[in-house]
């Protein structure tokens, strides 16, 4: 499983690795590029070896917090257009609760700690910057 | 003498239109805000960084009052916005 | 969308019928047939015409609860194999906070309110209604 | 008179070996518990249904003291178990 593609996100495929004859219940978090505000598209970039260390570090944390959850993600970059997905998480554990917590938690920790930077692109060519003071 | 090297991403490498620079320091306890310092007057654009940027030795978020060794890598990073 | 039906559960399905360019938040949920106590499938039986009513209802409460969310969810009935998916649930609201709890309340309420009955099969040959006093 | 369909699901459609029964009932006032002591008569095995199963009066929960009226469909439900 890599967990950063310049590809279009394969949702199944993280499905497959986490999901299990003893596992009942999997929650699905699929960040998606919104058209807020004219955007057509966002470029995302990451300093991708700090990323990927991250990411392995939560996914750990999520692991100890839920022993008998399976949780993979992954975070796409490059210009992703409107509508495609932008970061899938899963996870599956033998019941809902523990499934729900785990991919909620992953969700928040990826928005607060992933060093990855998102471009807004627009029809008329601007382009902005997310999260920047101006 | 520190031979660190900086790397800028996203906004930050706009503004320098630099992705990577090696900064050489002489002090033996050099901190971040003092290859930031070094930066600011040596790479062109790199006033425009804020006063305090997110940064990274190694991979590892640090405050800037981290001290930098030989061969580090230290990341400037605009704020996070993954996911 | 039909919201009962006898084939394996088609989540792509599902995420068209709710995803959109205003809505960069998806939260799917899905259960599936767990290997617990030497179970190798269960058979699903609903009363459909209350289980079908019950659905549009819980799928309103949903959708007046959080405005801007689309849900929808589909529940598979029959025989079905470990490991496979009996219900998925799919919520898409422009940010996750009401993806997440919209998908919650609708598979809590699933469990609450259909009229959806299983029973438990083994490799032995022995079945069990599930939830039934003994 | 109250002509009530009532139907059996899962265990009780096993129990009483019956999907669906007519049932009459004379009373103007009829409740479900009637009914049901009524099915409990009639219908074979059905004296192995629970005291008091959830029902439904024409799709939707109602109690043990609801009144039917001609033309209802009575449904038996045992514990839900969905999703």
């Amino acid at each position: 499983m890599t967990h950063l593609t310049r590809e279009p996100i394969a949702v199944a495929a993280l499905l497959a690795a986490v999901q299990g004859d003893e596992r009942g219940g999997t929650c699905v978090f699929l960040g998606t590029v919104r058209s807020d505000d004219h955007v057509t598209a966002i470029d995302y970039s990451a300093y991708d070896e700090m990323a990927l260390a991250e990411i392995t570090t939560l996914l750990g944390e999520a692991h100890a917090r839920w022993p008998n959850a399976r949780v993979t993600l992954q975070h796409r970059l490059g210009v992703i257009p409107v509508g495609e997905a932008s970061i899938a998480i899963v996870a599956a554990a033998p019941h809902r609760d523990e499934a729900f917590a785990a991919c909620r938690y992953l969700i928040e920790e990826v928005k607060q700690r992933l060093p990855i930077w998102k471009k807004e692109l627009r029809a008329d060519g601007s382009a902005t910057w997310v999260g920047q003071p101006t | 003498m520190a031979r660190v090297t900086v790397r800028f991403f996203a906004r930050y490498a706009e503004l320098t239109g630099c992705e990577s620079a090696a900064v050489s320091i002489a002090s033996d306890a050099a901190t971040v805000a003092d290859v930031l310092a070094r930066v600011r007057e040596s790479v062109p654009g790199a006033q425009q960084l804020p006063a305090r940027p997110l940064a990274a030795i190694n991979r590892h978020q640090v405050r800037l009052d981290a001290r930098v060794q030989d061969g580090d890598e230290l990341a400037l990073l605009p704020p996070l916005a993954g996911g």
